[in-house]
């Protein structure tokens, strides 16, 4: 059986060129691998497009309909095609940078920030084998690369050379800092719950009795409260209501993203919506047992596997659990916005020292403590 | 307290402050000596029958030959008013500032002074308030004549 | 020590209701995310208009009598009155509204002696001209005109769908 | 270490053109950081001189002018403006006219707390209950689209009466809306007035203590919100108020301290609810009779001269008049609510977050029209 989504483009490929009469093997390893890997990043940036538009469109239907209005309805059924009409508009759009801004480091900063939003998907899993890259370090490389986006945030204030974009830039920057603490926590108390650090095995770990073996109630009371710190700090990291500081419309008109327009603008907007469904995807992984289903497609409730669903169809309902599991907590981000109020920039950093971080260790010590016992 | 009473208190222990008691309009006031202003606004404050703690109101009015400054003062503790009326000269619009007394004063006085141009003496900041800093003139004086045209934008009626 | 008590009470205190509020709040927009909208789509349903909407003036010539009332008690003179000969003799050459000026106080409809002008219940009033917004109540068919400028526009009512003197007998009062 | 890094304290723009100054205020922050020194308004952006536009036309003409002081409460200036000029004229007004204005200015004063509700839900960053505001406002805009025919410049109250009397339909969608806003207002309680984040954001912020509210001729809710129980419609009692109950909501200091921007936000929650009743009242006992006395088309009025004030949403409304025994007043000065409350910002925003500019400037709810005139 294939393992990551990398084996089985390269089997496909070889079947495909097998067909034909080619040797696929007779390509040196590196090409293959790059092939591959170009290949699956390519569907995964189709996908974040996808997503990104979906949720483009879900926001603004979600937002009018919970403030009693239509919301997009033109444009396609339910007005699904909104968001395409808007992406040309903005195509069209003239790029402006301001005269006395950095126009190097402007240029850079969405960049960046759409790399820091993007590298995490490489190793989201979204079945057993649906996975480009199976990292045993996954966690980490999601958490290292989410780091960068900080870098570009900072840049896009600081090169912007106006004062909000600056004020921004800083606020996102101190957010983002304080808040990859208790992320962190609450990776740790997964990560001692399972022992790995690999995604694909944390998530196979879930395996079993329905949803009970998932990590949120496997591990009660811990890896609840982590998960509810690693969903909060996450909401912050992606810098959503009520933690959306860094662009606070009415304190400091836009933030950081004050002097973009047009394509640039749209990169900002599209990792927000990249890094939102990184941390809703991450949340389902570590904590929601990833492409475990409610009705598991490897049934198992004595130790034994008494039936488990074919490879392609497995990796179908594996992947239809994940994308669900993920859309949901992506929704529920969008409630969240259209609710609550922001918090203050003291408020954000004492949510996160003083609730969060205590939380998050008495989480790890708690799991580790089970973890001594089990 | 009626506005009788309060101009019989003032008259009392300020005697030269107040020049007339004119009750011959709706709302009856007291005319007091310009250069008194700021004695006759710190005493009816502080009189403990009185306490007018809160101005409501400056208001100048320009009378061709003369100026009229109005202040409209109120207490919410006895729930009584009165209105003081200052007249100073056309040519020399000047008068004692009471920002120090009602802090409620500062832009009143900032606005009577940009759209009348009477100088509020010993006010912190008297700069113009509504209008830009480089506007010529004060629009309600009387004899003010609309400028055509203001940092090249027509003033013209369309 | 008791303050630090007290201030360890009021923190988990704080957390209680900021769990219970964020909840609470929560059902609200999760309720109204199910029910209806209220909005309505502008251009395929049109807002209801009440009577007596203070919208465009409807002009009747016929009935005018060149009083000069409505042009006089304007507060922002943008009714323009021009009126040839004298006596019975008299003959209306202009009558323009400029609506670039107008406040639709209907102080004009309320002072006409004779009814003939009022306002209506259009309210659709954009154009894409300044000068476009001086409407010639003295040419040939003001209908015309403002179809010209607002497409789809309605008709007007050709005669005073009420006359404002008589269904207001207390008005009466205010002429002299 | 802290000490060896060199900040600066910048000067930032805050306006004409940002989200949350109502409008065309200009601040100008001197910031530290997050921290805000000093706060400095500039105001004058949206002047138009309506004092001497007063003197150019007559007391009729000035009326629908009035709309435009206070934009969001046109009603409430109505009335203030046509009581001014009775008062110099002693012109006799039919009760029911007075009852109709009042219905009038209450309904008025919810829509305009509405609005306030909305906007300060905005600038603490929630979106939905401006949205919900809003909604109910449309409703009484659809009210008075009824009552006088106009959205937003009311121009219902004239000299002598009102514009048109109240029909009986409209009187059933009054109450109608009046039932369904006691609904909302338990709703909107939930959704922010409760909200830890929101109460968080607002307690304790922008505190303006009673005497300093007092010196700086606050008057309104937000001087309501320090605990000064001064209202003029119990102060100095006009129109039919002396027969209406109704109660003056002043802050306590429920979620912090007393005349924090919580309090003055409550105080508009509480009026909304206070404004219902009253109109309740009205409804019911509302006299039959003429609505509009007989008024010279050209008013003329002998030399006098009268100050005037009333209980609009933001404050006390005053028109001061002076007139010559023309139909056009010698001097109209207007004292707005807004202009005296504002004046406070530059002593209250010291020393806080640039977030709290934010918010005690949403609580003082300024409206620019108003402020600029």
């Amino acid at each position: 059986m294939p393992g990551t989504l990398t084996d089985i483009i390269n089997y496909v490929i070889q079947t495909a060129l097998g067909v034909v009469g080619l040797d696929y093997a007779r390509v040196p390893e590196m090409l293959r691998i790059g092939a591959a890997m170009l290949i699956a990043c390519g569907a995964m940036l189709g996908y974040v497009a996808v997503v990104a538009l979906f949720f483009g469109w879900a926001e603004r239907r979600v937002a009018g309909r919970i403030q009693a209005r239509q919301g997009p309805n033109i444009v396609g059924p339910f007005g699904l095609l909104q968001l395409i009409a808007d992406a040309i508009k903005i195509l069209v759009k003239e790029d402006i940078i301001p005269q006395t801004a950095h126009r190097f480091l402007f240029r850079l900063a969405p960049i960046l920030v759409f790399m820091g939003a993007f590298a995490p998907f490489v190793v989201l899993p979204f079945s057993e084998t649906l996975v480009v890259s199976n990292l045993s370090l996954g966690v980490y490389y999601a958490l290292s690369f989410a780091a960068l986006e900080v870098v570009g945030v900072i840049m896009a204030g600081w090169a912007s050379n106006n004062k909000w974009s600056l004020y921004g830039g800083m606020r996102l920057a101190a957010q983002m800092m304080s808040y990859e603490i208790p992320m962190g926590l609450a990776v740790l108390t997964v990560a001692v719950l399972s022992g790995h650090l690999n995604l694909r095995t944390i998530v196979l770990d879930q395996q079993g009795y329905w949803i009970f073996s998932w990590n949120v109630f496997r591990g009660f009371p811990w890896a609840f409260l982590a998960m509810f710190v690693f969903y909060l700090a996450g909401l912050a990291g992606s810098k959503r209501t009520p933690f959306d500081l860094p662009e606070a419309e009415s304190e400091i008109v836009a933030g950081y993203h004050t002097e973009y327009s047009g394509m640039r603008f749209v990169i900002f907007y599209l990792s927000e919506y990249a890094t939102m469904y990184v941390v809703s995807a991450l949340t389902a992984v570590l904590f929601l047992g990833g492409w475990h289903g409610p009705i598991p497609h490897v049934l198992a409730w004595d130790g034994q596997v008494h039936w488990e669903a074919g490879p392609v169809l497995s990796a179908l309902i594996g992947m239809v659990n994940m994308i669900g599991k993920s859309f949901f907590l992506m929704f529920v981000m969008l409630w969240f916005r259209w609710t609550y109020p922001r918090v203050r920039v003291d408020q954000i950093v004492y949510l996160c020292m003083k609730v969060l971080v205590p939380l998050g260790i008495i989480c790890l010590m708690g799991a580790s403590a089970w973890a001594l016992v089990w | 307290m009626e506005a009788k009473d309060i101009c019989e208190i003032l008259m009392r222990h300020l005697p030269d402050a107040v020049r007339e008691f004119c009750i011959d309009t709706a709302d009856p006031y007291l005319v007091i000596e310009p250069t008194c202003i700021s004695d006759v606004a710190a005493f009816l404050k502080n009189h403990p029958d009185l306490q007018f703690d809160m101005l409501q109101l400056i208001t100048g009015v320009d009378r061709c030959q003369s100026f009229e400054v109005v202040y409209h003062l109120t207490s919410l503790r006895f729930g009584h008013s009165v209105t003081l009326k200052a007249m100073i000269l056309h040519d020399r619009p000047r008068i004692a500032s009471i920002a120090d007394i009602y802090p409620a004063a500062d832009w009143h006085e900032r606005e009577t002074y940009d759209l009348l141009g009477i100088v509020f003496a010993g006010h912190p900041d008297l700069r113009r308030i509504l209008l830009p800093d480089d506007w010529e003139g004060h629009p309600l004086r009387k004899d003010y004549v609309a400028p055509e045209s203001y940092h090249g934008i027509s003033n013209a009626p369309q | 020590m008791s303050n630090q008590v007290s201030a360890f009470i009021g923190y988990w205190k704080t957390a209680w209701r900021a769990v219970v509020s964020s909840t609470l709040g929560l059902g609200v927009t999760l309720k109204h995310l199910f029910s209806r909208p209220v909005t309505v789509e502008y251009p395929k349903a049109l807002p209801e208009v009440p009577e007596g909407w203070r919208g465009w003036h409807a002009y009747e010539s016929d009935r005018c009598t060149m009083c000069r009332l409505c042009e006089q008690v304007c507060p922002v003179q943008c009714i323009r009155l021009e009126v040839e000969g004298k006596g019975r003799e008299r003959k209306l050459v202009r009558y323009e509204i400029n609506y670039g000026l107008c406040l639709f106080c209907n102080l004009c409809a309320e002072v006409c002696p004779t009814a003939c002008l009022w306002m209506t219940a259009d309210w659709d009033l954009a154009c894409y001209r300044r000068t476009d917004c001086t409407i010639r109540f003295h040419e040939t068919d003001p209908n015309e005109q403002r179809q010209r400028l607002w497409p789809g526009m309605k008709e007007l009512p050709a005669r005073a769908p009420k006359k404002p003197r008589e269904a207001a007998p207390a008005e009466k009062a205010q002429t002299p | 270490m802290v000490q060896s890094l060199k900040t600066d304290e910048i000067l930032v723009n805050m306006g004409p053109q940002h989200p949350s100054t109502h409008g065309v205020l200009r601040c100008l922050l001197k910031t530290d950081g997050e921290w805000v020194r000093e706060v400095w308004p500039y105001i004058g952006y949206l002047h138009r001189c309506k004092e001497k536009i007063a003197e150019k036309v007559s007391y009729i003409q000035f009326m629908p002018y009035t709309d435009r002081l206070d934009y969001l409460a046109s009603a409430n200036n109505n009335l203030g403006w046509a009581m001014a000029v009775e008062r110099l004229t002693s012109i006799e007004v039919p009760e029911r006219a007075v009852w109709l204005r009042v219905l009038a200015a209450e309904l008025n004063r919810i829509a305009s707390h509405l609005l306030s509700y909305g906007t300060f839900g905005m600038e603490a960053g929630a979106f939905t209950p401006f949205f919900y505001g809003f909604r109910e406002r449309e409703t009484i805009v659809s009210i008075f689209d009824q009552l006088c025919g106009a959205r937003l410049t009311y121009h219902y109250a004239r000299i002598g009466g009102v514009m048109r009397d109240l029909s009986p339909e409209t009187a059933k969608a009054i109450r109608r809306f009046l039932d369904e806003m006691d609904r909302r207002w338990v709703e909107y309680n939930t959704l922010l007035s409760d909200n830890e984040i929101f109460v968080r954001r607002t307690a304790n912020v922008g505190v303006i203590p009673a005497d300093l509210a007092i010196a700086y001729g606050l008057t309104g809710p937000v001087l309501r919100g320090s605990g000064v129980a001064h209202d003029i419609r119990k102060a100095a009692p006009y129109a039919c108020y002396p027969k209406l109950d109704f109660k003056v909501c002043v802050g306590e200091g429920l979620k912090g301290t007393v005349g924090d921007c919580w309090d003055r936000y409550w105080v508009r929650m509480l009026e909304i609810r206070e404004s219902v009743k009253i109109c309740r009242q009205i409804l019911d006992g509302l006299p039959e009779g003429p609505y509009q006395a007989k008024v010279p088309r050209i008013l003329k009025v002998l030399a006098n001269e009268a100050y005037v004030r009333t209980e609009a949403p933001r404050g006390e409304l005053g028109f001061y008049i002076i007139s010559d025994g023309t139909d056009k007043p010698w001097r109209c000065r207007i004292r707005a609510p807004s202009f005296c409350n504002l004046s406070i910002l530059n002593r209250i925003a010291r020393n806080c977050l640039v977030a709290d500019v934010i918010m005690i400037l949403g609580s003082i709810d300024v409206v620019m029209g108003e402020v600029d005139r």
